[in-house]
């Protein structure tokens, strides 16, 4: 196992200073360059070998996928998934930043914050805001500011559009799906968010003046720094949205978001989108660029609403400059002389684990769950099932997150696949009962997908080689699958996956795995509900404790202690692999590999070709 | 001796299905003369309609063929000429009328379009003046408010009219033989009666022969100069009508009219039925294709097969027994 | 006047079937006048012809009597017995007494079921028999209609048109009927096959005493099966007599053109013959013409047949015509 | 035929409201609803989201409201706002009321866009593909039927009837990828994947530029989408030309003595053209919504996927919308038919 441990933080944290060293000489001959990059304490090579050649300079535009389907919105207030995001991250910066790489905070609008506890143990922070950003939008044919009511000024990005956006956010009529995350952190939001106080007041929210922001948060915790800089608390421009100077801006209400309204002011803004087609982000000329947040180089960056097969077609075919790979064309690209050359193979920080119904008959011993999980070789899968260079998980938190442990530092921690044991413990169980293993009833149920059918057939044939049991295997369609999961039946084995909302260990072990988790749904009174139907108190604390520890390394144990009866001791779920991401990118295309689902294109380049 | 117009000699005619060949029309001779009139009597899958179809060469091809025989007309031998040649002969110099007033026209083309077509092909004329001429012809056929009705469409005429329709349009060329097959069965008895008045005053009037094929030996009664009646692919008897209808030789004339009830004669006795089913042939008779039915049948009707032997003057009988005595003859 | 020899009294039947039109709500605007107030008896073994030219509404008669059709109004006496107020159980039992066959033995027999069953439904339907005796039932009416007890396991497209009309009979008789309409029984058969169901039937009434109702359009052979003719035009019967009278002394100017468009198979007698055509055709049933409904194509038609519709009258012992100049005509 | 129309169009809306009532009820019916999520929603939350759409009405209440938005016409003085709750397909000022109708409500996927603007944007894609489509199967099938009646057992005839079997058995989902591959990324011929038109359009549906570079994205999609209707077309073509040609009244045109050229034109040709006419209209419906494989491996930005993923999604709007398109569709292309019946076949007179 260890031989074949992946180095796994290999990343190109610094590719904006890469780009610093070629850009200068465009028609330079092909040249090496060799970066050493140290994160996380792990060394790493990283290579680029630019192709430039010579051809007359136009507008630099990027083309890439989003994948299949329309981008749900852009508004800021709303949006939950991946693309939606990807947009918002480009044309609103947050108060703070996370590096898309290291997934390590950075200053965002935000040039420096101040921390302060307070007596009744919530935590203050104050955030001093840059004061040279406009508000800017597209009108057709270039970007431009925009004007105060008189004209006479650009309207400038301040703390008021700050507090306004998070007001709007957690207002119930917004209905915003994700307001829960603020309500979590920031002092009062919850509150304000139900509906019990319409006095945003109460809201830890203090506008102090133009380039001052303070907020107060429950507890300090690590993550408070995370949470500040999301989307879920971004500023969104109230004009546009209810109209302002005396009705000479008209009211576009929740229709603000599209072509000809919409405004921002980060490094790209959108100029065109063409529902289920194209969306079209512009560089922002007047995005100040900082150290960590540099002016585009990119023009233009077309995003295409692709399927990924249809998208890899485009990418061969040189209307894309990159595309995701599926993983029916992994073999393909690999084998293919060109194609393997702009093949990468990265991390992406998602973790794929199957759960138990801790109270349904026969998982409800923590041997058998102990046995079936190290029954899996997930070795064998990778290689085998999945292809896509992805790594065998250990534990449930992916390492790269904040408070994680890594394999690097905890190699034995968490289960791994071990036959022997499997078959000692199941015994055991087995003897005591009185039972042999192929009269053991158990169903794995999973949501209706070939992906997710295949891993479930290869685990179910290892269960069967290695401990002699039979699992009935059952799919529902996603949403019925929901409500089965999360509900008074939940199987005794059942599949699911999680990314990050915000790349923080608590993310993960405490909003997904603890008591009224998302996968450990309880009542108002705590009582578990389903999904894992677990309670451990040990558990509970330790992820409660973690949350406010600021020594990142007593943190990490913490998790590392949490992790170790989630995955071992009560053996509640079986975690499975962490996600790996595969890509294609032309040769001429300089870039980063965000690891959290997201793209810091302001850093990409293209090369003249 | 008035002049032969039409000289058939061993047609032979048959059909490949999915059960093998049938052999509808097995060596079948006639002749017609000039302003004759000629029955062919029959029941259905006798073989009457396909030989009339064949000399015409209007029999689907595949799955029919034609495999043997001569149909002279004026000389020339229809069964060999070119396609095109016997196109101009269709509708031209011999015309038919087919037994469905309803399924023989085309249901989405109007009448004046469809009874002005063979004008168009035969006599050259143009759309409009061909119109004027269908006109003409529908009021000689007797369809009232001509003129109104060349853009009604078939399903608009009842059934005698159509018939009447369709009449107009074999006769609009002045053919020199009209093949009538079965036009009347279909028709209510009171319109039939109408429909064989009209074509006899045609008859007489452009002076031109006609075969008339039925299987209702009372219509060809008071039409025919001369009956043919036909079994399982061959003609079995052949004479002037009123000798065929006092004398019937062949046993399955003598059946047929027996088994019929008549309308003028009051006794109740019981009708003389012909046991059994015509047959369907899937080979070429090498015995009498009535024989099995026959209630004279004798060894020799089911060894060899007759032959249509001159009998009397003008009266021919493919039989190998003599009803009378019941002896072979 | 009662008569015990009377098995079906029909009065005054009546059956219109409605057009309606409409865009949402369906009204009725006409009606189709099928049959138009007919009124007649049949005595116990009798067969009565009932003759017309398509859609005079002798089939609709047929199926009215049976109440396959409800009539708009009159009466059917079956033994006495008003079948029009009749429902459910007590139609059914009816029903048994009286059966049917079909002009077309192609489309009323289903062809997924084997001719057995086809027989035996009837049995089985009315809960007469059942296993065994079914079979047994089934082979003798086989046998009985001339046909091989051993085929009652094959499908009816097995078999030629006459054998199928057979089956037809056979199914008729499965219950053990009084009355059978035969709806054009031997129209769609060979002239050959013809007279071997004709010969059929005539057997088996003198065998068990059945009562036919025998509508076709082919007057030789009602004549040649009937005791009695009634001679329908367009939805009305307009003369009725037994059959030698009717054929001798027609006083119906229609049945005197039906009869003379009747062809003989003699070219002696044809020769002889002087035809009554008909002008034009039959008119539209729903719109049918006011007074005497002949009116329209009668070369004898005068003021008063327009004006009044001509009375039933018995102009003989038995004789009934409806015509105004009915024995005045040459 | 005008009373015709109109019984039809009052037809059409009690098919509307016995689809919606079937759909409403089967929708809501089915476990999960549009605010189940992989990481569970807080209650408040999802409380909030079910007043917002006005999911915590009674249920009849909801189809009521629905019926009411979608079916009964607005008049209001007040010009229409941007709410994505206040828009109707139809807006017209008369004088200075205005008339609105269909509000086929939000989408609760995408949360800045209405059914209504997905059926203003992607429905005309759809149409346009459907119709290009349509095309397709009318000039390959057609053709290929007549040629395989009129040469029927030649090798003509196999080859056709050939060519329609794999038009049939090879799917979209093997056919277009193919394509792509061949023409799209190896020939480059044409773009592997999009679409030429974008709103605005002409019309409302058609493409405003009707050039090669709207040709260019649609062949590709439009054969591979066809192919398996032309192969349905040229069967019934062949088949029905074949059972025409035997027909009683083209054995009249012969005998007339008609050519053989005239016989096929002017005498077949359009009695069989009538069983064909019958499946256009469900067909057209059917290319017109069921395109989700099609725009997936084309990337299409049509309707099609709506009809998919709306299900998946639970976005009820969009179900409703979607399902009351294809209805409302499936009836008019059958209208459509049937006055076209009415035009082939004399016969046939509707009032």
């Amino acid at each position: 196992m260890r031989s074949k441990l992946f180095v796994l933080f290999a990343l190109l944290v610094s590719m904006s200073m890469v780009l610093a060293a070629c850009a200068p000489q465009p028609a330079a001959t092909p040249e090496k360059i060799v970066e050493t990059v140290i994160v996380a304490g792990t060394p790493q090579t990283v290579v680029i070998t630019p192709t430039p050649e010579p051809k007359p300079e136009g507008p630099k535009v990027l083309r890439m996928s989003f994948g299949y389907g329309d981008v749900p919105t852009l508004d800021p207030a709303v949006a939950e998934d991946t693309s939606s995001i990807q947009v918002i991250n480009e044309a609103f910066i947050g108060l703070t930043q996370i590096n898309e790489v290291t997934n390590l905070v950075e200053p965002g609008m935000a040039t420096a914050w101040e921390r302060v506890t307070n007596d009744d143990g919530t935590e203050t922070i104050t955030f001093h805001l840059r004061n040279d950003v406009p508000w800017v939008r597209w009108n057709g044919e270039a970007v431009e500011t925009v004007k105060t009511c008189d004209g006479s000024a650009d309207r400038m990005v301040t703390a008021s559009d700050f507090a306004y956006g998070i007001q709007r956010h957690l207002t119930p009529a917004t209905a915003s799906p994700y307001a829960y995350l603020l309500g979590f952190v920031l002092k009062g939001a919850s509150d304000f968010n139900n509906g019990k106080t319409d006095d945003f007041t109460t809201v830890g929210v203090e506008v102090v003046d133009d380039q001052t922001i303070k907020l107060t948060f429950v507890a300090p915790a690590v993550y408070n720094e995370q949470i500040a800089g999301l989307w879920v608390a971004r500023p969104q421009p109230r004009w546009v949205i209810e109209g302002d100077c005396d009705g000479a801006v008209e009211a576009r209400g929740e229709r603000w978001t599209e072509t000809g309204f919409f405004q921002g002011y980060g490094p790209f803004i959108m100029s065109e989108w063409v529902h289920d087609s194209t969306l079209t982000i512009v560089k922002n000329p007047f995005w100040p660029g900082t150290d960590n947040i540099p002016s585009p180089k990119l023009d233009q960056v077309v995003f295409h609403m692709l399927d990924e097969s249809a998208a890899l077609a485009e990418y061969e075919a040189g209307s894309l400059d990159t595309a995701a790979v599926p993983g029916t064309d992994l073999d393909r690209i690999k084998s293919d002389p060109v194609l393997s050359k702009e093949y990468y193979n990265g991390v992406n920080l998602c973790s794929y684990y199957y759960g138990y119904n801790t109270i349904a008959p026969i998982v409800d011993d923590v041997r058998v769950r102990r046995a079936l999980s190290m029954a899996v070789d997930r070795q064998s899968l990778i290689d085998n099932v999945l292809k896509g260079g992805q790594t065998p998980a250990q534990w449930f938190s992916r390492p790269g997150l904040a408070g994680a442990p890594t394999l690097e530092d905890h190699p034995d921690l968490g289960i791994k696949y071990d036959p022997e044991k499997a078959k000692t413990e199941l015994q055991s169980y087995l003897d005591e009962k009185g039972l042999t293993a192929d009269q053991l009833d158990l169903t794995l149920m999973f949501n209706t997908s070939s992906g997710h059918q295949q891993i479930a057939e290869a685990i179910q044939q290892m269960w069967k080689d290695t401990l002699g049991v039979n699992v009935k295997l059952v799919n529902q369609e996603w949403a019925v699958y929901l409500e089965t999961v999360k509900g008074a039946n939940t199987p005794q084995i059942w599949r699911m996956g999680w990314c990050p909302d915000y790349p923080d260990a608590n993310n993960y072990l405490r909003e997904v795995m603890a008591s009224n988790g998302s996968s450990n749904p309880t009542d108002a009174q705590g009582k578990p509900l389903g999904g894992l139907t677990w309670f451990n108190q040990q558990y509970e604390d330790l992820v409660k404790q973690a949350a406010v520890e600021t020594d990142p390394q007593k943190r990490v144990e913490l998790y590392a202690q949490a992790e170790q009866i989630l995955v071992y001791d009560d053996a509640a779920i079986i975690p499975i692999y962490w996600y790996a991401r595969n890509t294609v990118t032309k040769p001429y295309v300089v870039r980063t590999f965000g690891t959290g689902g997201q793209e810091a294109l302001e850093k990409w380049d293209i090369l003249p070709h | 001796m008035p002049e032969v117009l039409l000289d058939v000699q061993d047609l032979e005619t048959q059909f490949r299905t999915s059960d093998g060949i049938v052999y509808a029309v097995n060596g079948v001779s006639f002749h017609l003369q000039e302003g004759e009139t000629l029955g062919i009597v029959g029941e259905s899958g006798c073989g009457k309609s396909v030989t009339m179809l064949s000399l015409l060469r209007l029999i689907p091809s595949p799955p029919g063929k034609i495999a043997n025989g001569k149909a002279l007309f004026l000389g020339q031998d229809l069964l060999t000429i070119s396609d095109e040649a016997v196109r101009q002969i269709r509708g031209g110099q011999i015309s038919m009328i087919f037994q469905d007033p309803m399924t023989s026209f085309n249901p989405v083309l109007t009448i004046g379009r469809q009874v002005s077509e063979p004008l168009e092909i035969h006599l050259g004329m143009s759309h409009k003046e061909a119109l004027n001429r269908v006109v003409e012809l529908l009021d000689l056929v007797g369809i009232p408010n001509a003129q109104d009705r060349i853009n009604d469409y078939p399903h608009q005429f009842s059934g005698g009219m159509r018939q009447r329709v369709m009449i107009a349009m074999a006769l609009s060329c002045n053919p020199q033989i009209l093949i009538a097959d079965e036009p009347t069965t279909a028709l209510d008895v009171t319109i039939q009666a109408q429909i064989v008045e009209l074509v006899k005053r045609l008859r007489d009037e452009v002076g031109m022969s006609v075969i008339w094929i039925t299987h209702d030996l009372g219509i060809i009664a008071g039409l025919a100069d001369r009956v043919a009646v036909m079994y399982g692919g061959y003609i079995i008897e052949e004479a002037p009508v009123k000798e065929l209808y006092s004398h019937p030789q062949h046993p399955y004339t003598i059946g047929l009219l027996g088994s019929l009830p008549r309308l003028d004669r009051k006794q109740h006795h019981r009708l003389t039925s012909i046991d059994g089913l015509p047959p369907v042939l899937y080979e070429k008779p090498h015995y009498c294709p009535f024989a099995p039915r026959c209630k004279f049948a004798v060894e020799k009707c089911r060894k060899e097969n007759p032959s249509l032997e001159k009998y009397d003057t003008s009266h021919y009988l493919a039989c190998w027994v003599d009803t009378e005595t019941g002896s072979e003859r | 006047m009662t008569n015990d020899n009377v098995l079906l009294r029909v009065e005054d039947l009546v059956k219109h079937f409605p057009i309606n039109q409409g865009i949402i709500i369906q009204r009725q605007v006409g009606a189709v006048h099928a049959v138009d107030g007919i009124s007649f008896d049949i005595h116990r073994s009798e067969t009565l012809g009932l003759v017309g030219e398509s859609g005079c509404g002798k089939s609709t008669t047929g199926r009215t009597i049976l109440q396959l059709y409800r009539p708009t109004s009159g009466h059917v006496y079956f033994d006495e017995i008003d079948l029009v107020n009749l429902k459910g159980n007590d139609l059914r039992k009816m029903r048994r007494r009286m059966q049917m066959i079909f002009q077309d033995p192609y489309a009323s027999l289903n062809p997924r079921m084997t001719v057995g069953e086809i027989i035996g439904e009837p049995l089985v339907v009315h809960t007469i028999s059942h296993g065994k005796a079914i079979e047994r039932r089934v082979a003798e009416l086989l046998e009985l209609v001339g046909l091989n007890p051993a085929f009652a396991n094959r499908y009816p497209h097995e078999f030629s048109g006459g054998q199928r009309q057979r089956i037809g009979v056979a199914r008729a008789l499965a219950l053990q009927p009084d009355l059978i309409v035969c709806d054009e029984p031997i129209s769609a058969l060979d002239v050959s096959i013809q007279a071997q169901v004709v010969n059929l039937l005539e057997d088996l009434q003198k065998q068990f005493g059945l009562t036919y109702l025998f509508i076709a359009h082919d007057l030789s052979m009602v004549r040649h099966i009937s005791n009695r003719v009634a001679v329908m035009y367009l939805g009305i019967i307009v003369e009725l007599a037994e059959q030698n009278e009717l054929y001798d002394n027609p006083y119906h100017p229609y049945t005197q053109a039906l009869l003379s468009a009747v062809p003989i198979p003699d070219p002696s007698v044809e020769d002889r013959r002087r035809r009554i055509i008909l002008e034009g055709d039959v008119p539209s049933p729903v719109n049918p013409p006011s007074g005497c409904r002949f009116r329209t194509r009668c070369k004898f038609a005068k003021e008063i047949c327009s004006v009044e519709k001509p009375e039933w009258r018995e102009i003989q012992p038995d004789h009934f015509v409806a015509c105004h100049f009915a024995g005045e005509l040459g | 035929m005008g009373r015709y129309i109109i019984r039809r169009i009052l037809y059409l809306i009690v098919v509307i409201l016995v689809v919606s009532m079937i759909t409403f009820g089967l929708m809501h019916a089915i476990p999960g609803g549009p605010f189940s999520r992989e990481k569970a929603l807080p209650e408040e939350t999802i409380k909030m989201l079910e007043e917002r759409y006005h999911l915590d009405d009674p249920l009849w209440k909801q189809y009521v409201d629905y019926i009411y938005n979608v079916l009964i016409p607005h008049f209001s003085t007040t010009a229409p706002t941007n709410s994505l709750q206040d828009d109707f397909l139809v807006n017209a000022k008369i004088g200075n009321v205005w008339f609105r109708w269909m509000n086929f409500g939000p989408s609760f996927k995408s949360r800045s866009r209405t059914v209504n603007d997905i059926f203003r944007d992607n429905l005309p894609i759809s149409a346009q593909l459907g119709t290009m489509a349509l095309i397709v199967a009318l000039v390959i099938g057609m053709p290929l039927g007549i040629l395989a009646a009129l040469k029927q057992n030649t090798p003509w005839d196999y080859l056709g009837m050939g060519v329609a079997i794999l038009g049939v058995s090879v799917p979209v989902i093997v056919l277009g990828p193919i394509f792509v591959w061949i023409f799209g990324v190896e020939l480059k011929w044409l773009p592997p994947t999009g679409w030429g038109a974008s709103p605005p359009y002409l019309l409302g549906f058609l493409p405003s530029e009707l050039g090669w570079e709207f040709f260019r994205y649609a062949i590709m999609p439009s054969i591979a989408l066809g192919l398996g209707s032309s192969a349905i077309i040229a069967r019934l073509t062949r088949a029905t030309l074949l059972q025409t040609v035997r027909e009683d009244y083209i054995r009249t045109a012969r005998a007339k003595g008609l050519q053989e050229r005239l016989i096929i034109t002017r005498h077949a040709l359009k009695n069989s053209l009538i069983p064909v006419v019958t499946i256009i209209g469900p067909m057209f419906a059917a290319l017109v919504t069921g395109t989700f494989v099609t725009e997936l491996i084309f990337g299409i930005p049509g309707m099609g996927k709506y009809f998919v993923t709306s299900i998946t999604n639970r976005d009820y709007p969009v179900i409703m919308g979607t399902i009351l398109l294809y209805a409302v569709f499936l009836v008019i292309a059958n209208l459509f038919v049937d006055i076209i019946y009415a035009y082939l076949d004399p016969r046939i007179r509707y009032d």
